[in-house]
């Protein structure tokens, strides 16, 4: 009997996951099927326990984990990029305020040469082209992450994990990799995606305004700066939605993701620890080549009790 | 012509196909001569086919035809059972080893020339093998075809040529040993030779089997058959001796049609 | 004159349309050959999909495609059998051969959101099970018009030969009647294999798919069209590269199973 | 008796396809349930398709992957059923007799390759070229459309050229001897004899892209809003199951088993239409 | 025989058809004389078919056939074109319209009876509805089915039976007025009466054309026919008037042939 684990759900991570679950296969022999099809499809799977774990980037409330008779902690985090496709503009030119992000995708900006993008991006040469705005065609918590910062700014943008998007024209793929696809095939567009995506493929990522108006560059040090502000705990299953820190060299754009474990499966959850526990120990250096920030020590050690305390470790 | 003569008697014989509105045939009555060979002639659609193949209740794989009338199977003492009133699929079985049939078409099976007549002889239920070798030569000696076909008798019946097939037919039905052999038009389909080899082989045959042979031919009918029956539009007209009906029919409808004047 | 340039033109048209076609059969085929030779290494074939390869892919499709054969080609032989030599084509005979085909015609995607609610919803889990039986659903009409077709073709002499030799109906179909429509028949399920072989949709809700080796029907069991589908929307030139690469050899795969099914036929007739 | 078993056996075989369908009916319509109790009839044109994440339900109308569906289908039949019946015509009446057998054999494997690699081809390929000559991104309606009618052309022209290919050639040969030319002969001869079978050959075809998944998957640009312009993206059935069916849950799934439970009975309406055609045709 | 009485003359002509290894007719001649019938007799497969369809070159729809020699077509002045040498489309049409062919099954087209009569005159360039109307009526009233159809002209011809059908057919080859006109056995597959109405109808057009008739029917060809060509494996056996044929033919073959020996 080869011991095998089933998981589905969040895309957001999966280049991670990817790495972690082959290099955890060579190392142990143990499968980890994971199946990135997004934290709506996770949800799913795991409330109708057709997984042994599921991944999410939306954070489950308590109420919400004690009627389906889950476990949550967080795994990673990662940041979500706005990505370009536009003549010219190398990555990293474009800068885009937080009243343009929103505009965009709010649908009162429709073109590149609007003057709410160019005020901030003199230098450049934005075309009189409509912008294509990629979205996710499937829920997602990388769009429920990124809803959650435009939220910030535009209360009209509800929180969603699949938003009706106002915007004027709009492109939707399959999981991060369908938005990055998009992007890169069609030109004057722009999305949201994970920044692994944006790093495997070269994509151009914005400039982004952050809540005290710096504009700040997706890069691994901006990430952490913004990671430091996250606040944990094992009261509330790790809830947090840490999106639009403080601090002036944050990246506004990050979020954790979690794993779901159902509570009566106690061996295949321990399974399950045992592989994360591998990944607390060994896989630091994997997540932090992919662009995403590993959690800090005590956080670890914090989920290590909460492990213990629900006796799944 | 007295019961003892006769091995197969038609009598009032009424046949309408299934869903049909009008019988196809009408109070047919005609007697099979034992040891004799009857043709039945007449034009395209009278029911020389449909005729024929009543003597075997071939028709009884296809549902809901209507016979009326009697069609008598004598043996060797002269009682006769009626055909028609046949049910059980045993009796099926037993009455069309009784009564071959060779159809217009060649319709070898597809497997290997001595599985062809071992075949019929295994449904006969003889699982003895030197016996089913033996009655597999036989036959197909009987059916002047052992020469050809002794050196493959395990390729394909369908290697054979149009006129052997029908031969390997015949001693597929003759392996048998059949009382009564119906042929529908055995030749038509065949080559000037062939035709000849199988009116040989049926004249031949008659020395143990009484035949009933449907034909266009009006030559083959007068060359090769005792008894003429002739039909049209679903009634026998006429019935005779061949050279009676040939040379001197007492219809005019029969004269017409022998002399070509319709048909 | 008039009529005749009408004709010309119409007959330029028509060839014209002939070439289009063509020339799209050649553009796909050239670029997927190109694209999915340039992507084949050796390894392709010797890892899985966790390591890169498609091993576990091609194993897990044909498992899931021969499993369902195993369920559709008796059933859809049986079934043939009955259309075309029981049931004396009466109105019941016109009706079932009428169902057959519309199933034919069902939305793939369709038939796998019914295995769904069937086996995956009740059973808690995506696995291998549900993918075969969405794929013998697809099979088994098609499996029952090929038979029902091959047998209409045994000459009606054949049967009524067999018949007057003595044999009870069973015997005759099986021993003669299948037996001399067996070319049309492998062909028709050599053809359909084909056909489910390179089927997704009824797929995706149903096996899903696994990165891992495994032989384990009731889990989520890999295939190559799924991780087609996933891979070919996958941004890095490695999981493109590989999508590519694993096209071609499904792509290979369906042709040369099609090639033999007419091969077969031609050499036997 | 091994006969009587074996008749029962087959019969049993035979009307599995009748409970198969019966079923696939009867478990979508159960599973569609919810959603048919909330919105009814007006699914139908109901344009929002929104969640609403905190009761478990939302509002959800099939109007635009229906009309997606039906757009990329209209797309792909205006394109191929001229081009199909000119390949017929091509096979039947025009090609010299040595190009027949290799270009039937080609059209016959086109119509083999599976529907996901003319999805890849057509996303890497083809959307590019539609995107630099018509505009647009590329992925879209249009590019759904040609695609799916790429797909269908050769499974369109065998049908059809079977159709044609029953014509008696005495018939043909009759209308030559009266001095027509080939054209005449198809207009006037060829096509009205073949008319049911080219008519069913077109109605099959439609119901292959009516539920054509993959292919379209690629192409349509999965965007839950209705085109205003032909290379526009927008959504479909199948594309709409494909992407989000695994994921729905509550009102949502229902709804989704609803649309399904909409392609299934069209399809259905459509195949019986053109099984209508042949039989008339046949009998 | 001399030109002037020739509508048609066959010289050594032969025939391979495509691919195939031997010629199907080896260096036929064959005179067709003008307003009289001719009819070609001879067993199964002896090219008779093959050679009617050379004559309106109705084989050219299928490419790679192999012609030598020459068929001539004479107009009223005695010059004769060899049809052999067409090569234009407009050509092959006006060769069409001069000889006319009638098939052994009937071919309706699926159109009405009026259309089926009126479409070749159309396709011959006849745009005045009055000329159509009247020379579709004449063509019908010519072969005889005028009473039959007057009432249904605009119902689709398949309703026709089978007799009807043919006598349509050839009312749809009349109307074009050809010059010959090729039959190829047109009452094989009919009934008694409806091959009577067709005879009759065939000796009376012979007032206005010039008719070829390939039958399988002997008295059909004696009864009919006022010369008679005997063909055998490709070769033209014996050519002469018929009642000679008949019944004094000068080489075997024919005699076998024509007493029922074979075929
Ligand atoms: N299966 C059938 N169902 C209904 N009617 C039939 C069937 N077979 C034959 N008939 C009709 O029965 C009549 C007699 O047909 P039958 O085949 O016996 O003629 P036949 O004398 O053998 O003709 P032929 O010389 O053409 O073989 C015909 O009118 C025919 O149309
Ligand atoms: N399309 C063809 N291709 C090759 N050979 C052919 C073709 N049609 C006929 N033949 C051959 O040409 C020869 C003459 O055939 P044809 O049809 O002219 O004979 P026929 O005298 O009309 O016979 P029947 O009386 O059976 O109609 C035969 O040997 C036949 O096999
Ligand atoms: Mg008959
Ligand atoms: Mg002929």
């Amino acid at each position: 009997y080869a011991e095998e684990l089933k998981g589905r759900g969040a895309s957001f991570p999966a280049p991670v996951y990817k790495v972690w679950t082959s290099e955890y296969y060579k190392a142990t022999g143990v499968k980890v099927n994971y199946t990135p099809t997004g934290s709506g499809d996770g949800v799913k799977s795991i409330t109708k326990r057709m997984v042994d774990f599921a991944g999410t980037d939306t954070p489950l409330k308590q109420k919400g984990l004690k009627k389906e008779k889950l476990h949550m902690f967080p795994t990673v985090i990662g940041s979500v990029v706005l990505a370009y496709n536009l003549d010219g503009i190398k990555d990293g030119e474009l800068k885009l305020s937080r009243k343009a992000v929103a505009g965009i995708f709010n649908g009162t900006i429709t073109h590149w040469d609007d003057p709410a993008i160019a005020e901030h991006n003199a230098g450049l040469t934005l075309p009189h082209e409509p912008i294509t705005v990629a979205v996710r065609a499937d829920k997602s918590g990388t769009t429920f992450n990124f809803t959650y910062f435009l939220n910030q700014i535009d209360e009209q943008i509800k929180v969603s994990k699949k938003p009706t998007w106002k915007a004027n024209k709009v492109i939707a793929g399959k999981s991060n990799s369908g938005v990055s696809a998009n992007i890169q095939q069609i030109k004057n567009s722009i999305g949201y995606i994970e920044y692994s995506y944006k790093m495997t493929l070269g994509l151009s990522a914005a400039q982004v305004e952050n809540k005290e108006g710096k504009f700040i560059n997706p890069t691994l040090e901006s990430f952490q700066d913004a990671a430091k502000y996250a606040t944990w705990s094992p009261d509330n299953d790790f809830y947090a939605v840490i999106g639009d820190p403080a601090g002036a060299t944050s990246y506004p754009i990050v979020a954790a993701t979690f794993l779901l474990l159902p509570e009566e499966k106690q061996a295949t959850n321990k399974l399950v620890t045992k592989f994360m526990e591998w990944v607390y120990t060994h896989g630091d250096a994997a997540a932090v080549e992919l662009g995403y920030v590993p959690l800090p020590e005590e956080t670890k050690d914090q989920i290590r009790a909460y492990w213990e305390a629900k006796r799944i470790r | 012509m007295t019961t003892d003569t006769m091995i197969m008697e038609v009598k009032d014989f009424s046949f309408t196909y299934a869903g049909a509105s009008s019988p196809s045939l009408k109070k047919i009555n005609l007697p099979i001569e034992k040891n004799k060979i009857t043709a039945l002639i007449g034009p395209s659609g009278c029911g020389k086919s449909t005729l024929l193949r009543s003597m075997n209740r071939i028709h009884d794989l296809y549902p809901g035809n209507h016979y009326e009338g009697e069609i008598r199977l004598y043996d060797g003492d002269g009682k006769g059972g009626n055909i028609l009133e046949i049910k059980k699929e045993n009796d099926f079985i037993k009455l069309r080893q009784d009564v071959g049939m060779i159809f217009q078409k060649p319709t070898p099976f597809p497997m290997s020339i001595y599985d062809n007549v071992a075949y019929g002889l295994k449904l006969a239920g003889i699982k003895d093998k030197s016996e089913i070798q033996g009655r597999v030569e036989k036959a197909l000696q009987d059916a002047a075809i052992w020469g050809e076909t002794k050196d493959r008798l395990k390729e394909s019946a369908m290697g054979l040529s149009g006129g052997q097939q029908q031969r390997l037919c015949i001693a597929r039905a003759v392996a048998l040993k059949p009382d009564v052999l119906l042929f529908d038009e055995p030749t038509s389909a065949l080559d000037p030779i062939s035709t000849g080899a199988i009116e040989e082989l049926i004249a031949e045959l008659k020395k143990d089997v009484s035949i009933v042979i449907v034909t266009h031919n009006m030559q083959q009918a007068s060359r090769l058959s005792n008894y003429t029956a002739f039909m049209y539009l679903g009634d026998l007209i006429e019935y005779g001796k061949t050279d009676k009906i040939f040379l001197n029919p007492s219809v005019k409808l029969t004269e017409d049609y022998i002399t070509g004047r319709f048909g | 004159m008039n009529r005749l340039f009408l004709n010309k033109a119409i007959l330029m048209l028509s060839t014209l349309s002939a070439v289009i076609g063509l020339g799209f059969l050649l553009w796909i085929l050239i670029t997927l050959s190109y694209k999915g030779i340039m992507s084949l290494h050796w390894s392709t074939f010797t890892n899985d999909l966790v390591e890169g390869g498609i091993r576990n892919l091609l194993v897990g499709q044909f498992t899931m495609a021969l499993m369902a054969s195993a369920i559709a080609v008796p059933i859809g032989m049986l079934a043939g059998i009955y259309l075309r030599e029981y049931s004396n084509n009466g109105k019941l005979a016109a009706v079932m051969r009428n169902l057959s085909d519309v199933m034919m015609s069902a939305p793939s995607i369709v038939i796998g959101v019914f295995v769904f609610a069937l086996l995956v919803d009740p059973f808690g889990g995506y696995n291998g099970w549900a993918g075969i039986v969405a794929l013998a659903i697809m099979m088994i009409p098609i499996i029952i018009s090929t038979t029902d077709n091959m047998l209409s073709l045994v000459p009606q002499e054949l049967r009524e030969a067999g018949m007057a030799l003595g044999g009870s109906k069973h015997k005759i179909i099986l021993q003669i009647v299948v037996k001399a429509a067996k070319v049309g028949i492998t062909t028709g399920v050599l053809l359909s294999f084909a056909r489910i072989i390179g089927e997704t949709a009824p797929l995706l809700f149903t096996s899903a798919n696994n990165q891992f080796f495994t032989m384990d029907l009731t889990e989520q069991f890999p295939s190559l069209t799924v991780s087609i589908y996933n891979l070919a929307t996958y941004p890095d030139e490695a999981s493109r590269e590989l999508a590519w690469a694993a096209s071609f050899v499904l792509t290979m795969v369906v042709l040369l199973i099609n090639l033999v099914g007419r091969f077969i036929t031609r050499s036997k007739k | 008796m091994g006969g009587t078993l074996f008749k029962n056996f087959s019969f049993f075989s035979a009307t599995l396809s009748f409970f198969i369908l019966v079923g696939i009916f009867a478990v979508l319509f159960n599973y569609a349930q919810e959603a048919l109790q909330e919105f009814g009839i007006n699914f139908l044109y109901g344009e929002t398709w929104e969640v609403d994440e905190e009761d478990e339900g939302g509002i959800f109308g099939g109007w635009i992957p229906i009309v997606g569906t039906l757009l990329s289908t209209l797309i792909a039949m205006v394109i191929a059923i001229p081009l199909a019946m000119g390949i017929a015509i091509f096979l039947t009446e025009i090609a010299h007799e040595k190009l027949v057998k290799p270009v039937s054999i080609a059209i016959e494997l086109l119509a083999a390759i599976p529907s996901i690699i003319y999805g890849m081809w057509g996303l890497f390929y083809f959307a590019p070229i539609v995107q630099s000559t018509v505009g647009g991104d590329g992925v879209g309606l249009l590019t759904a459309g040609i695609v799916l009618a790429i797909m269908i052309i050769p499974f369109m022209a065998a049908i059809t050229r079977d159709a044609m290919n029953t014509v008696p050639p005495v018939l043909k040969e009759s209308a030559y001897a009266m001095g027509a030319t080939t054209f005449e002969v198809v207009k006037d001869v060829v096509m009205p004899y073949a008319k049911g079978g080219i008519i069913g050959s077109i109605i099959l075809a439609l119901g292959r892209a009516l539920g054509e998944t993959m292919a379209v998957a690629f192409l349509i640009g999965s965007v839950m809003s209705i085109p205003s312009r032909i290379t526009d993206p927008t959504t479909s059935i199948p594309v709409l199951l494909a992407n989000n069916f695994a994921e729905a849950q509550d009102l949502e799934i229902s709804a989704m088993y609803y649309l399904a439970l909409i392609l299934f009975v069209v399809s259905f309406a459509l195949i019986s239409l053109a099984k209508f055609y042949f039989f008339r045709k046949t009998v």
